[in-house]
């Protein structure tokens, strides 16, 4: 019982914060929101033992992502502005779509699927470490890939050019 | 804590980060929405990989799929950022409906 | 049916002018800058008389097999093999191609031999000749295709050549427009006859079941021209849509052979397309191109022959085309405008001759016809070099003294198109409306009047329009200013000796055909009989007997007399005057005529702008749909407002205006999607999606699975 | 795991040696030795087609835990998409919208791009596909935004990036659903679950519809398919032309490739005779269906209006993925394979006319259609070379396009049924209405004024390639026949 009051308090947190995440005008409120949204899905994994995928939540969600979100609010917006934008278009049609899909999601969830516990009591963390080098290994190398061409993507994208190319056919005016 | 709760949460989650994608203006608040969308779908893959439908027992392919998604999701945020920090650079703005030089 | 023989050097034919194009195009330019222009000419005219020296040897061999032999295929290799289906790359000719491969390279190499002193004065005669020499390689295809793919081939390659040589002197805007409008409109027939032709292998690729269930028959679909006539069998029965499928794919087809045959309503192109060289038009727009339509239908003749539907369409298009074109003519003054008309005009005969199942005459007068319009054309062609350029008719006069060799040619192959007997055209014609008017139509019985009638009209109206012609151009005085005047000269010998030689072919090609009552060899009924013979057990005769066949004659021959009198009155003396005085006249109807009754524009109207209104509207549905449902209240004012202005616009300006009204009023509001804001392409991301689910369940509750 | 497996990826890790080659000599040396790096992605991209032929379909398979396939129809699309790369490289050498400060970035980029996309071919997992196609994607993005001195280049980057993630995210989302109706994530283990899916009640049902609809979104997304479709343009028109180029070609085919593995083995039964049925109620082939047609339409419509070349080429790729689309929902072994075919001549078409487009625009200052006014006396034979591009575009004879254009026709239309004969209807009046914008270019070539008499020079190599590929397109037309042998073995699966 106990588990399900614990349970609900982090699930009305998740969901809070995502919505102001969603819903908020001001775009540093949304960002930090997002960090307690991911913190919230950080615990209901490891209320689900799933204790490995918590700890990467936090890791390399908060401490990456989040990271590198704030570090572009904080670049793309002078911080001593108070009235940082985040405007954001009529609600009504985007809301009816979001409404929408909620309204299937929840009735195929509410009456399709059976009632089971959501708790994994296995211990997941053994398993997951095997299924890297084993079941897994060649999205374990490609996604180390993908990290480096990001890296590289990234890198080459934000570096500041010395010389500045021109497009297509004005080279030649 | 039964399955159908999490799940809910996680469809709550999805509809909201939807929500956010199609009507923020802010090209870094569209990025939090696509982070709620992954968050949500890894609480899905997470909570399925216990339930009883199509098969026994907890599976790792669940977990295991849930470890490259936020890899992918922190990999392509770099980038994403990266462009945005030279699109400011040059024009002064993330706001993503001033960018419309390339249309029709 | 016997195994046709195989040939294994029918592809010579169009490969030869193949190759002079492929020489032409590559090294052309520099045999012209190196050598001047006569290695040009010569190597584009060595291959087209090279080809036709290889059609007179097949045919030579075709005429030594027994006529139930006569077939020679030459297969080459597996083209598109899809499934069950092998499309081969084969030629092959028969009595029927063998006729047109003999018309395309003899004219052709005529045209080729005229075209050396035509283009003299050119600058880029290699691009000239190279294109010349393509186009007969497609028309080449076109008519030795043994299958309905390799002939979509040439369909498609001589549309592409006619394009590139109407726009041959492309500093003219209205000639390169020209060309642009012959390419789209042939591609509306195009349209439809691909449509057909998977029309016919849908039918005869499997069937239905009582469940419903399509089951494929199984075995090689090798869509030759043979193996399709003996499917016919097997597709009759069929139905589309409630229609028979065999008559909706004879119309698909008809549809096309009306886009290249220029026949109502796609004909708009040919008129225009007269703004490429003149031996151009001759070669494309008289002798061969334009008639690839009649061969189409002639050669799908056992299709066509079981679906008297069909044949009724074709001939009723074809005698009103005859009619119409044949009135548009009596009003224009330029001189290739007239021979542009009267061309739709005579292809509208050939019609009513495939079209009532007398394929023989039809082709018949295909072959007379491509000899005399085309000494017509070049006659055109020489008279306007010698007048420097002039094509209007009001401003020649008197050329017969000075151009001899023109002027006769001219008028011997003029008397032909007005079907004074003796000459070619007289007995083609004659035989098309003979059978016009003796053939049973199981579907309408009063159809052999109406279509006699409009085609009797239409010959009256030929020999009135095109002896007006002759007496405007070489009777009376010049009217040309003195400058022009001084330069008149009988054009090189390589210009008239073709001209001498089609007004032969004119005069005497006639005698291979005569009518049934003179009781002579009809040696080219004959000849083709083993290609129609199959069909024509599907016609029925009204057995009219031989009274009516030579009262039907004398009637024609009357009317083609009192045609040639009337110009003759009205035109004989001070022709260009008596024009003027006519259409001052009747100021209105000349108007009308002389427009070509508004035809292009009632097109633009009709098809042109709500078709980009379509485009436009298009783009503001999706508009609607990314910011309708932003602000839907507002939108729905608009809405009324829109309803509103619609009935006062639709009371006031009526249909053609409200087309443009939509356009505008639309065109004003639409943004198209594309907007450039990601918030509106991830709008229409997440509402395609929603709406792919929202129609997906529907469709799964509606149908049960909609597979 | 199976060591010897790795063996049959050779064709990928070499792409990635190559990469890590380029990156390391780029490193190394202080100047920018932009011929090495190109030889080296030019052998590498060799080498990788030349290991994927050999590889050879002789024993299907799967490999590493069910996560890539080893077919006919993988192998296919390997030496594909190496081909189409190795264009891009070659493109990229005279261009100058790429800098020599960052040739090696870009051929790096891409030869990872190409490994990526040979994964997304294979991928017999949704792990494996979900992680192969941000890697396609993630490359994509940053070699849309390559060009920094352009701010059209990073905002095609921006949109295409943001677009690419959302659609990313929504087909992850599936992918979660659909792993628990199923219980699985590879598509063996899929299949053995779908059977209890035929009969599922409404509310499941409704699960499995959005499940399926956003999954086939992400593809739709990545081939660019209505209403998936509206990054298309923008990304084209601001990314660097040889990367245009690339895009408009081989992640569209990859994304073919994967969408008809997991249509045709994950959600149909095979069927006697090479044809396909869906096996559970939710009416994918009907919107499929609908989907193509709307993107043929969409995409042809908007693409008459166009006056920026690559902007229409990139309408032009909209409406030939609503073609190829068709290929796909034909559902049958011919439908598979006239896609194969049509993947290949599209590639060849499409990427001469993006060299075409490049190598005019470098040298006569542009790429709007005017600039391409007179060309016909100006380069004539590069305009005879766009010339035959445009047409096969349109799909007319005797081009290769119109042999495709006809084998997805057939393959459609003896599938049977009435709905087949007027999708098929509907593809034949679309490539109708196509000839009028690229007759427009036709036309602006040979029958306008030029602007301006000057001579104009294109770089011998670019020159080579525009002929050869101009060659390939007529050549394909009138004989096929290999290709068509290879197309007919190519589909089958594991």
């Amino acid at each position: 019982m106990a588990e399900a009051v614990v349970f609900y308090i982090i699930a009305a947190f998740t969901i809070g914060t995502a919505c102001v995440t969603a819903f908020s005008g001001n775009i540093i409120r949304s960002a930090f929101s997002l960090l307690g949204t991911l913190v919230g899905v950080a615990a209901m994994f490891g209320m689900m033992g799933a204790d490995f995928l918590a700890v990467i939540q936090v890791m390399i969600y908060v401490g990456g992502v989040m990271v590198l979100i704030l570090f572009a609010v904080m670049l793309t917006h002078r911080i001593k502005d108070v009235n940082v934008s985040n405007r954001s278009l009529p609600a009504f049609p985007g809301a009816a779509v979001a409404v929408l899909v909620l309204g299937v999601l929840l009735y195929g969830i509410w009456y399709g699927l059976p009632g089971d516990t959501a708790r994994v009591e296995a211990k997941m963390t053994p398993l997951i470490g095997k299924a890297l080098v084993g079941s897994h290994v060649l999205p374990f190398l490609a996604s180390g890939l993908v990290l480096l061409i990001a890296l590289i993507g990234s890198v080459v994208i934000a570096r500041r050019e010395e010389t500045f190319v021109c497009g297509p056919g004005e080279a030649k005016r | 804590m039964s399955a159908q709760a999490v799940l809910t949460v996680a469809a709550v989650l999805f509809s909201l980060g939807l929500y956010c994608v199609i009507t923020r203006r802010n090209a870094v608040s569209i990025l939090m929405g696509v982070e709620l969308m992954l968050n949500a779908a890894n609480i899905n893959l997470v909570a399925f990989s216990n339930l009883s439908l199509g098969g026994q027992g907890p599976k790792v392919e669940g977990h295991m799929f849930v470890v490259f998604v936020v890899l992918l999701a922190a990999a392509e945020a770099a980038v994403a950022l990266a462009i945005i920090l030279s699109i400011f650079r040059r024009m002064g703005t993330v706001e993503a409906d001033r960018m419309t030089s390339l249309k029709e | 049916m016997n195994e046709p023989l195989t040939v294994n050097y029918v592809w010579l034919i169009p490969f030869l002018p193949l190759c002079g194009a492929f020489v032409n195009g590559t090294v052309g330019w520099w045999l012209q800058k190196r050598f001047g222009r006569r290695p040009n000419g010569a190597i584009a005219n060595a291959a087209v008389w090279g080809a036709f020296l290889i059609s007179v040897q097949l045919f030579l061999t075709l005429r030594g097999l027994p006529p139930e032999q006569r077939a020679l295929v030459n297969h080459l290799y597996s083209w598109i093999p899809v499934g069950q289906l092998d499309v081969a790359l084969s030629f092959t000719v028969d009595p029927l191609s063998a006729v047109m491969i003999l018309v395309v390279t003899g004219v052709g190499g005529l045209i080729h031999l005229y075209s050396i002193g035509y283009m003299a004065h050119d600058k880029s005669v290699w691009r000239y000749f190279a294109y010349l020499n393509l186009f007969t390689f497609a028309m080449l295809v076109l008519v030795l295709a043994d299958n309905l793919l390799l002939m979509f081939v040439g369909w498609e390659g001589v549309g592409l050549c006619s394009y590139l040589l109407i726009g041959f002197w492309y500093q003219d805007v209205e000639k390169a427009k020209a060309g642009m409008k012959a390419f789209i409109v042939n591609r509306v027939g195009d349209f439809a006859f691909l449509a057909g032709m998977l029309l016919i292998l849908w039918g005869a690729a499997g069937y239905w079941d009582d469940a419903g269930r399509y089951t494929m028959t199984g075995g090689t679909l090798s869509v030759d021209f043979r193996w399709l006539a003996s499917a016919t069998t097997y597709l009759q029965g069929k139905e589309v849509l409630g229609v028979s499928l065999i008559t909706l794919a004879c119309i698909l087809f008809f549809i096309g052979a009306t886009g290249k045959s220029a026949q109502l309503p796609l004909y708009v192109w040919l008129p225009d397309a007269m703004a490429g060289p003149t031996p151009v038009s001759a070669l494309i727009h008289a002798a061969t191109m334009v008639t690839a339509g009649v061969y189409m239908v002639a050669r799908l003749n056992f299709l066509f022959a079981l679906s008297p539907a069909a044949l009724t369409v074709v001939s009723g298009v074809g005698a009103a085309t005859a009619l119409f074109a044949a009135t548009i003519g009596f009003a224009q003054r330029d001189i290739k405008k007239v021979l542009a008309y009267s061309t739709v005009s005579q292809l509208g005969f050939m019609f009513i001759g495939v079209g009532v199942g007398a394929f023989t005459a039809g082709i018949f007068h295909l072959m007379t016809h491509a000899f005399f319009k085309a000494c017509l054309f070049l006659c055109a062609g020489s008279v306007i070099h010698a007048m420097s350029g002039e094509q209007d008719a009001l401003k020649m006069g008197g050329l017969a003294k000075k151009m001899p060799f023109t002027f006769w040619t001219f008028l011997v192959s003029t008397l032909a198109i007005a079907g004074i007997p003796g000459l070619a055209g007289f007995f083609s014609k004659d035989e098309i409306l003979w059978k016009a008017f003796d053939t049973a139509n199981p579907v309408v019985a009063w159809w052999p009047y109406l279509v006699w009638g409009m085609g009797a009209t239409a010959a009256l109206g030929t020999a009135f329009y095109m002896f007006r012609l002759v007496y405007l151009t070489f009777a009376g005085e010049c009217r040309a200013d003195e400058e022009t005047k001084h330069h008149i000269h009988e054009s090189p010998w390589t210009m008239t000796l073709p001209l001498v030689a089609l007004a032969s072919l004119a005069a005497v090609a006639g005698w291979l055909g005569p009518p049934g009552v003179f009781n002579l060899p009809n040696t080219f009924e004959h000849w083709l009989e083993p290609v129609f013979g199959g069909a024509a057990r599907h016609i029925t005769s009204r057995e009219s007997g031989h009274g009516a066949e030579w009262g039907l004659m004398g009637l024609s021959v009357a009317l083609a007399v009192a045609g040639i009198l009337a110009a003759r009155a009205v035109y004989a003396k001070n022709g260009a005057e008596a024009a003027r005085r006519l259409s001052g006249r009747f100021p209105l109807i000349h108007q009308f005529v002389f427009n070509k009754y508004y035809v292009d524009e009632i097109y633009a109207a009709l098809v042109v702008r709500p078709f980009m209104g379509l485009t436009r509207v298009l783009g503001w549905i999706d508009a609607h749909i990314v910011d309708g449902i932003v602000n839907l209240v507002g939108k729905v004012t608009a809405v009324f407002a829109m309803i509103d202005g619609w009935i006062d616009l639709y009371i006031v300006d009526g249909m053609v205006n409200l087309t443009a009204w939509i356009v505008i009023a639309v065109g004003r509001k639409a943004k198209t999607v594309q907007t450039g804001r990601l918030q509106d392409y991830l709008y229409v991301m997440a509402g395609g999606a929603v709406l792919m689910l929202v129609v997906s369940y529907m469709v799964e509750r509606v149908f049960g699975g909609g597979r | 795991m199976v060591p010897s497996d790795f063996g049959k990826l050779m064709p990928e890790l070499v792409l990635v040696v190559a990469a890590a080659l380029i990156i390391v000599a780029d490193v190394a040396s202080a100047r920018r030795r932009t011929g090495l790096y190109s030889s080296i992605a030019v052998a590498g991209l060799l080498l990788s087609a030349w290991l994927s032929v050999r590889l050879g379909p002789d024993r299907p398979q799967l490999l590493l835990g069910n996560m890539a396939a080893l077919d006919a129809f993988s192998v296919f699309f390997m030496p594909v998409f190496a081909g189409a790369s190795l264009l891009a490289v070659l493109f990229s050498l005279k261009s100058s919208e790429l800098t020599k400060e960052r040739h090696a970035e870009y051929l790096a980029l891409v030869m990872v791009f190409t490994a990526g996309m040979m994964f997304v071919a294979a991928a017999s997992s949704l792990v494996m596909l979900y992680l192969s196609m941000e890697m396609i994607g993630i490359c994509a993005y940053a070699l849309t935004a390559f060009n920094p001195g352009h701010p059209r280049s990073s905002e095609a980057g921006l949109k295409y990036a943001i677009f690419g993630a959302v659609a990313s995210g929504i087909m992850l989302f599936g992918i979660s659903i659909f792993y628990g109706l199923t219980g699985a994530l590879d598509y063996p283990e899929i299949r053995r679950a779908i059977p209890s899916l035929a009969t599922a009640n409404g509310p499941q049902a409704a699960l499995l519809v959005v499940a399926v609809v956003f999954i086939t979104g992400g593809f739709a997304y990545k081939i660019a398919a209505v209403p998936f479709h509206a990054w298309c343009p923008d990304a084209y028109e601001g990314a660097p032309t040889p990367f245009a180029a690339l895009m408009s070609v081989a992640p569209k085919a990859a994304g073919f490739a994967a969408l008809t593995r997991f249509l045709y083995t994950v959600l149909s039964n095979a069927h006697s005779g090479g044809n396909f049925e869906p096996a559970f109620d939710v009416p994918w082939p009907a919107i499929l269906g609908i989907v193509a047609v709307l993107t043929m339409t969409l995409g042809n419509l908007s693409a008459i209006t166009q006056s920026n070349l690559k902007r229409m080429l990139a309408y032009s790729s909209i409406a030939h993925a609503g073609y190829m689309l068709m290929g796909v929902v034909a559902l049958s072994r011919e439908g598979a394979s006239a896609l194969c075919a049509y993947v290949v001549i599209y590639l060849i078409m499409n990427m001469g006319a993006f060299l075409a487009v490049l190598a005019v625009s470098e040298a006569a200052g542009g790429e709007e259609i005017s600039h391409w006014r007179g060309m016909g006396e100006r380069l004539p034979l590069v305009g005879v070379a766009m010339t035959v591009f445009l047409f096969s575009l349109t799909g007319l004879p005797p081009f290769a396009g119109f042999v495709g254009k006809f084998y997805l026709f057939a393959a459609v239309v003896s599938r049977g049924g009435f709905w087949y004969w007027v999708l098929a209807v509907a593809g034949i009046l679309n490539s109708v209405v196509s000839l009028y914008y690229y007759a427009r270019i036709v036309r602006a070539i040979y029958l306008e004024e030029p602007a301006s008499n000057e001579p104009l020079t294109i770089h011998s190599s670019q020159r080579v390639l525009l002929y050869a590929l101009a060659a390939a397109t007529i050549l394909l037309g009138i004989y096929w026949t290999p290709l068509s042998e290879l197309v007919a073995r190519a589909a089958s699966f594991v």
